[in-house]
């Protein structure tokens, strides 16, 4: 409620704003701003309407705060390319994401959502003549930390200064030493573990991190009357991290918690659900019991598979973190039964909240041309990193990691992005506190995630949309 | 015309020759032996005939045909047959199924029957160990095991090496006592490698004398037996040079 | 704007590390005919030693004691900025923490090398292989579930070079130490395998029998080859810990002992030299096979052949491995065959003495089913 | 639109649409059932797999580390076959059979026999095998990645639900139906062809002696062929069965591989050995991990870790294995 109409409409103004001037700024000609602008101002109608219908679900900073940034980011962009800076030729983005393991079937979409930012900015690029393009250089890290650390490495090797991945919170943490010592930018678009939460390093994080959504899991299961819990996750800093923060907090709200934890890259989870389903078992499979899942792809869909057939399981209600909106528990990329369990056990995730803008109408559009379907959640955060990497390198004037990092918290706090308004805390984290609450729904034989409530990880309020 | 005729026969193992020209013959309804020290290449001559050991240079003609460069079941399927001197068993299959293994060129049922029966007719121990596996036999056994295993086949020609190695005296007399049974039972000519020089002299029709990979001596067995400059080669006292 | 020189410099670090496996792998496969596919055990040893020990000191000595609860200190996020505080600062520390790893790494190896060798008493040829093989995945199961000694799942990260108080120099600095050790390694192993300990190990290789009637004592010679491959691998774990940064269980998996097999293979068994240039051609392939090093290389490649290349690259080995085996099982540069008057004199002894039935019976065999190599 | 959602609409309500019955079996008794259930599938596939492994050992002396990836091919052989192709379940179990089948007979024919006729060692074919499964493995990984995205995970469409309850609490689908079934029914075709045909009698006889094999005149080159076709199609079958189970990626095999090399060498390489050692393999792995998490709470990523002490013990103290049931042939080797 606390962006009313008024707001959208004067963000979407300052944003064509700025966009106007920076194109212009790019000696790009009187033809390209016309065009940009045009664009945009189509995009106006429809994005005005989406914030109406959300009734404008909160979380988003005050539009006053967009205005102002959107025009000075621009400007300082425009500063440091009008300067020539040292830019020329083909400036290297590395992207460490994850295309097989634990992301094999969402990682390639987050990919895809960076690829397209690099796309947009490049043709950008060659319409203001700019002496230079970036170059996006991929490379799998197996969804592993040690993966990721190779990755890191030899971008390191390559000169490349400026990163966007790793997705996980085990990769993050564990290329930020090398990042740190060799001075390369990293941009998580995903991360949100504790454990890659540091002050004043090389490594920011698109998502706001979990010390948010901890809290606000527990408040949400603990303020729907559920007295015992029992958490599945993975055994890594972001599973162990994020089941460590909802156990605090739920045991502090005076609530039972068991934690199961597991090794990832398992072939098979047979074991661990049964775990699970002696634990359940324990605590009683009754109104008063919760089950907390968090995984990724490859782990998820194989406990939910064996989740789905187990009777005592299906008793409990089911809860998950940003991790498990993905689509691959859901046709067509998992059976059906997968998708019926999970809307069965009336399953419900806590995504943070987007706020929504023109430029997520933008991305969500462009997104579904080129790819020919609509982007998982992180994809939008994938976009947002690759933006907020080559705006920063663009501004900066110069390919050097000391230089982003130096620049890229102002960056990213003039900036609105798909993901809405990027305003990084002390440890380069996005600060954010409100969470979507979505479930798992069927709408003419097809299966989405629908968000149905939001919470606010601080009050633990929750306010249901139906 | 002879059964077997091995010229300058050149044999060994990978790259080192152990057989350094070696001629020997075979006649229809012959036992001819080759007798010699340790080491002095009797089954190597034979495993090289028979195409098991390495053949560097020579001939081997079998009932008139050129068999030199035929792989060992070739060999088989001409009609030759070849007891070794250990392994020469299937241990893990039954007295039955070895039998079976032995005819497993024959695709005549009956014929099957009928060298079943003839096999029976010379070892009859072994019909009533039919259905015991060949692993549990005692060595005796199993030797005549491997005979009748190579009789099956129907062969013209079997080359035997060192069957009575490791047997009790009197066990390994009643198995050459067998050999000349089948000899003249089944008309089979048969070329036999011995470690016990004098029983193999005394029994068979012509032997060969090998030291050193070479011929020493040829001729009847008894002849050989008597010739004094050859004596201490059997008895084994000094390796002849080689 | 991609830096060759820092692909080059990777790359050659890589190699001096794999060197000194690929050579401590022909020791014991080459010289001794022990196939020792646990390999990566042993590497994987020195690895977790160093990350386990220069974290632990590195915390312990900047005072830093906020760790997750049931986890080793240093594997928090900001204990490493505690480590990178105290290897920047304090060069004894830093150069303090590296040496002793590397020693106690050698013993640690050597010792865990003697007690591995008890399987290669027992067993030979491809069953020894499968459980030393087994025996590496044991220890990387464990240490991939414990979060002692290396942090579980996520690894322990953070570990600075001995070199990070010189800055950005320190990389170069590193390189040449690595190479320092890989050369004097190489000659080390060239004199062992050259003196009569090297021909103790190939006698026990080609012959168990003959040797043991000539006075070897097999136990000893296998244990000490054993013991000093797996010093080296440890030594070579090590380096590759400080090189990376970290120490992650899940790099340990066999896949490293079949790119040291390649390398030896390919070069040629119980051949130094060959050594060399097999582990430099697999080394070469591994490291730039690899879609960023491609794409920034600027090799025009299609997008399908850089999401697979590193697949490819494995392919790539499996090919190697098997036409190596196929047309040059004595490697690019073969064993060269001792010829020493003693060994010329125990050949002969041999010779002569030994055609009794037994051997007479064991050449045979050998040469129908299974060299006795195996 | 809102029809589904009304059905459960109240998101904040604590009570499922699920009907709530009670619990009728303790926990542990549930879990052990569990555990015994699952045991007896994957030992199943374990016993499939590891069966061909034994025999193509005991004829080829290949301990063929290229083994685990025939499971592989099998699974997405019928994946290409039945969900692609469209050709059915049947399609997919014939393809499942077929393919791995002649795939392993091409490794044998381009790898392993040019190896075998210059004498290599079997330490060589280890390695060589090893290579195979590289070339084998890493191609499909790099076809996935590259070319066809949906391969780098698969499943067969009939997902496997609970089609019986044990106490109300223990689901059992099909598949824990299906794979003993499949074990049951190659065992007893195996057994057959064994002692029933000279073929399979050949077969035993070449692994039994295969110098007096070839000597005897038999076909060493028909028994390879043959022997490695059962090896691989009895490996692809496993991978069938594990597709309908769990989905597949071009791993999955890899994760066997010492799974299978245990139950093999658990059954000292002897046919009904390795089959037994398989499915104890199976059951004793899933229950022993149940009760030392229950009772110590000793982690389940220990799990593959005990197939491997399995196997290192085995290969130590009894490396003729411990149940080796010798009657029927495939003995361990001398």
């Amino acid at each position: 409620m606390a962006v009313g109409k008024e707001g959208a409409i004067l963000a979407i103004v300052a944003l064509i704003i700025g966009l106007a001037i920076g194109a212009a700024a790019f000696k790009g000609g009187g033809e390209t701003v016309t065009e940009t602008v045009t664009q945009t101002v189509t995009q106006e109608k429809t994005v005005t309407q989406t914030v109406t219908a959300q009734g404008g679900s909160g979380g988003a900073a005050p539009a006053q705060t967009v205005t102002q940034t959107i025009t000075q980011t621009v400007t300082q962009t425009v500063a440091g390319a009008g300067q020539g800076g040292g830019l020329s030729g083909e400036i290297p983005i590395g992207l460490a994401i994850a295309v097989s393991g634990g992301y094999s079937v969402d990682g390639p979409r987050r990919l895809n959502g960076a690829m397209l930012a690099i796309e947009e900015f490049n043709s950008f690029l060659e319409q203001v003549g700019a002496p230079f393009r970036f170059k996006p250089i991929h490379e799998d890290t197996g969804s592993k930390p040690e993966g990721a650390v190779n990755v890191i490495n030899r971008f390191a090797g390559l000169g490349i200064k400026v990163v966007v991945g790793p997705l996980s919170t085990s990769e993050t943490k564990a290329v930020m030493p090398i990042a740190n010592e060799k001075k390369i930018v990293i941009i998580s678009p995903s991360s949100t573990g504790k454990a890659a939460a540091l002050p004043d390093d090389y490594v920011f994080r698109m998502p706001p991190p979990d010390t948010a959504q901890g809290p606000a899991l527990a408040k949400l299961i603990k303020g729907m009357g559920y007295e015992k819990l029992v958490i599945i996750a993975r055994d890594d800093d972001y599973g162990r991290g994020l089941a460590n923060l909802v156990k605090e907090n739920f045991e502090n709200m005076g609530g039972q918690v068991s934690v199961i934890t597991y090794q990832p890259n398992q072939p098979d989870y047979a074991n661990e659900v049964n775990q699970l389903s002696t634990e359940v078992s324990k605590f009683g499979a009754d109104e008063k019991t919760a089950v907390l899942i968090i995984a990724f792809d490859t782990d998820g869909t194989n406990i939910l598979e064996h989740a789905s057939r187990d009777p005592v399981l299906g008793k409990v209600r089911w809860f998950g973190p940003d991790s498990m909106k993905r689509n691959t528990f859901l046709p067509p990329d998992a059976p059906k039964e997968i998708a019926d369990f999970l809307m069965s056990v009336n399953f419900l995730v806590t995504t943070p909240s987007i706020a929504r803008n023109p430029v997520t109408e933008h991305f969500e559009q462009a997104y579904q041309q080129k790819y020919g379907e609509s982007p998982t959640p992180y994809a939008y955060y994938a976009y947002d990193a690759a933006w907020v990497a080559m705006l920063s390198v663009v501004a900066a004037g110069k390919y050097d990691g000391e230089a982003v990092k130096q620049i890229l918290p102002q960056v990213a706090f003039h900036f609105m992005g798909a993901t809405g308004h990027k305003v990084l805390d002390k440890n380069g984290d996005a600060a954010f506190a409100a969470y979507d609450l979505s479930t798992v729904v069927e709408e003419n034989g097809e299966y989405k995630f629908k968000v149905v409530g939001i919470i606010d990880s601080a009050t633990g309020q929750i306010t249901w949309y139906e | 015309m002879p059964v077997l005729e091995a010229r300058d026969i050149v044999g060994g193992y990978r790259d080192s020759v152990v057989i350094h020209g070696v001629t020997i013959t075979l006649g229809d309804g012959e036992i001819v032996a080759l007798v010699g020290p340790n080491g002095s290449g009797k089954s190597t001559l034979i495993k090289t005939i028979y195409g098991v050991a390495r053949l560097f240079s020579g001939k081997v003609i079998f009932l008139g045909r050129d068999v030199t460069a035929l792989p060992p079941e070739q060999k088989t399927r001409e009609g030759m047959s070849f007891v070794p001197q250990t392994d020469n068993i299937f241990p893990d299959l039954t007295v039955m199924e070895n039998l079976e293994m032995g005819a497993y060129l024959l695709d005549d049922p009956g014929k099957f029957k009928e060298r079943l029966e003839l096999v029976f007719s010379i070892f009859p121990d072994l019909e009533r160990f039919r259905d015991r596996l060949a692993g549990s036999l005692s060595g005796g056994q199993r030797q005549m095991l491997a005979m009748a295993r190579a009789l099956m086949s129907e062969p013209k020609l079997m080359f035997l090496d060192e069957p009575t190695a490791g047997l009790a005296p009197k066990i390994a007399m009643e198995l050459l006592r067998v050999l000349l049974k089948i000899r003249d039972e089944a008309k089979i000519p048969m070329l036999l490698v011995e470690q016990h020089a004098k029983r193999a002299l005394e029994m068979s029709d012509r032997a060969y004398v090998l030291a050193g990979g070479r011929v020493v001596a040829e001729g009847k067995g008894r002849d050989i037996l008597e010739r004094e400059d050859l004596q201490e080669l059997f008895l084994g006292v000094k390796h002849a040079g080689a | 704007m991609a830096e060759v020189a820092g692909f080059v410099l990777n790359v050659l670090t890589f190699y001096g590390i794999y060197l000194i496996l690929a050579l401590s792998f022909n020791i014991e496969y080459g010289f001794a005919g022990l196939p020792n596919f646990g390999k990566v055990l042993f590497y994987s040893i020195g690895a977790y030693l160093a990350g386990s020990m220069s974290a632990w000191i590195a915390v312990t000595v900047a005072g830093f004691a906020e760790g997750e609860p049931g986890k080793p200190v240093y594997c928090a996020g900001p204990a490493y900025t505690a480590m990178t505080e105290v290897a920047k600062t304090s060069v004894l520390v830093d150069i303090g923490v590296f040496m002793l790893s590397l020693v106690v790494a050698l013993i640690v190896g050597a010792v865990v090398g003697v007690i591995s060798s008890y399987p290669t008493l027992r067993l030979r040829g491809d069953f020894l292989a499968i459980s030393l093989l087994a025996l590496g995945e044991i220890v990387r199961i464990a240490a991939y579930t414990e979060y002692w000694p290396v942090c579980g799942y996520d690894g322990l990260s953070g570990i600075p070079t001995p070199f990070a108080w010189m800055g950005d120099a320190g990389k170069y600095a590193y390189t040449a130490l690595v190479w320092v050790i890989a050369g004097g390694v190489y000659f080390t192993v060239q004199r062992m395998t050259n003196s009569p300990w090297g021909r103790a190990l190939k006698s026990v290789r080609d012959d168990e029998l003959a040797a043991e009637v000539y006075g070897k004592n097999i136990a000893r010679v296998k244990a000490q080859a054993m013991a000093v491959g797996s010093a080296l691998a440890a030594l070579a774990g090590v380096l590759y810990a400080f090189h990376v940064g970290g120490v992650f269980a899940a790099d340990f998996i066999p896949l490293p002992t079949f790119l040291v097999i390649a390398m030896v293979m390919l070069g040629g068994p119980a051949n130094n030299k060959g050594v060399v240039l097999g582990t430099g051609v697999i080394v070469l392939i591994d490291q730039l096979l690899n879609a960023s090093v491609l794409n920034a290389l600027g090799i025009p490649l299609p997008q399908g052949f850089l999401n697979a290349v590193t697949y490819l690259k494995y392919v790539l080995m499996g090919v190697i491995i098997i036409l190596i085996l196929m047309f040059r099982p004595q490697g690019l540069i073969p064993e060269k065959p001792l010829d020493t008057p003693i060994v010329r004199r125990a050949s002969e002894l041999v010779s002569t003495h030994m055609p009794t039935q037994q051997t007479q019976a064991a050449k045979e065999n050998t040469s129908d089913r299974q060299d006795k190599r195996s | 639109m809102r029809g589904r959602i009304s059905r459960s609409s109240s998101w904040e309500s604590s009570t499922l649409a699920r009907e709530v019955s009670t619990v009728e079996l303790p926990w542990y008794i549930a879990g052990i059932i569990r555990a015994i259930l699952d045991g007896i599938l994957m030992g199943s596939l374990f016993a499939l797999m590891a069966v061909g492994l034994t025999i193509v050992y005991r004829v080829t002396q290949v301990a063929n580390f290229a083994h685990a990836e025939y499971v592989t091919y099998g699974a997405y052989a019928a994946y290409v076959f039945a969900v692609t192709l469209e050709f059915g379940m049947i399609g997919g179990a014939v393809a499942a059979l077929v393919i791995p089948g002649i795939l392993a007979v091409v490794n044998d024919e381009l790898v392993f026999k040019p190896l075998w006729r210059r004498g290599s060692t079997p330490l060589h074919f280890l390695v060589a095998s090893i290579g195979s499964g590289l070339i084998l493995r890493y191609s499909l990984l790099a076809f996935a990645a590259s070319v066809a995205t949906e391969f780098l995970k698969i499943r067969l469409p009939v997902f496997p639900k609970a089609i019986y309850q044990i106490g109300g609490i223990v689901p059992v689908t099909y598949v824990h139906l299906l794979a003993p079934a499949v074990g049951v029914a190659a065992t007893v075709l195996l057994h057959l062809l064994f002692t029933r045909t000279k073929l399979g009698k050949a077969m035993r006889a070449t692994a039994s002696n295969p110098t007096l094999a070839r000597i005897t005149g038999i076909n060493i080159f028909l028994i390879r062929r043959v022997t490695w076709f059962i090896g691989g199609a009895l490996a692809g079958i496993a991978g069938y069965i594990y597709a309908y189970y769990t989905p597949a990626n071009p791993e999955t095999g890899w994760f066997f591989l010492l799974w299978i090399f245990a139950a093999a060498i658990m059954g000292g390489f002897t046919f009904y050995g390795t089959i037994i050692s398989g499915i104890l393999l199976g059951i004793i792995g899933n229950v022993t991990m149940f009760i030392a998490n229950q009772t110590v709470g000793l982690s389940t990523s220990y799990q593959p870790a005990i197939a491997l002490v399995v196997l290192v013990a085995v290969l130590l103290w009894r490396p003729e294995g411990v149940i080796r049931l010798q009657s029927l042939s495939l003995r361990t080797r001398a």
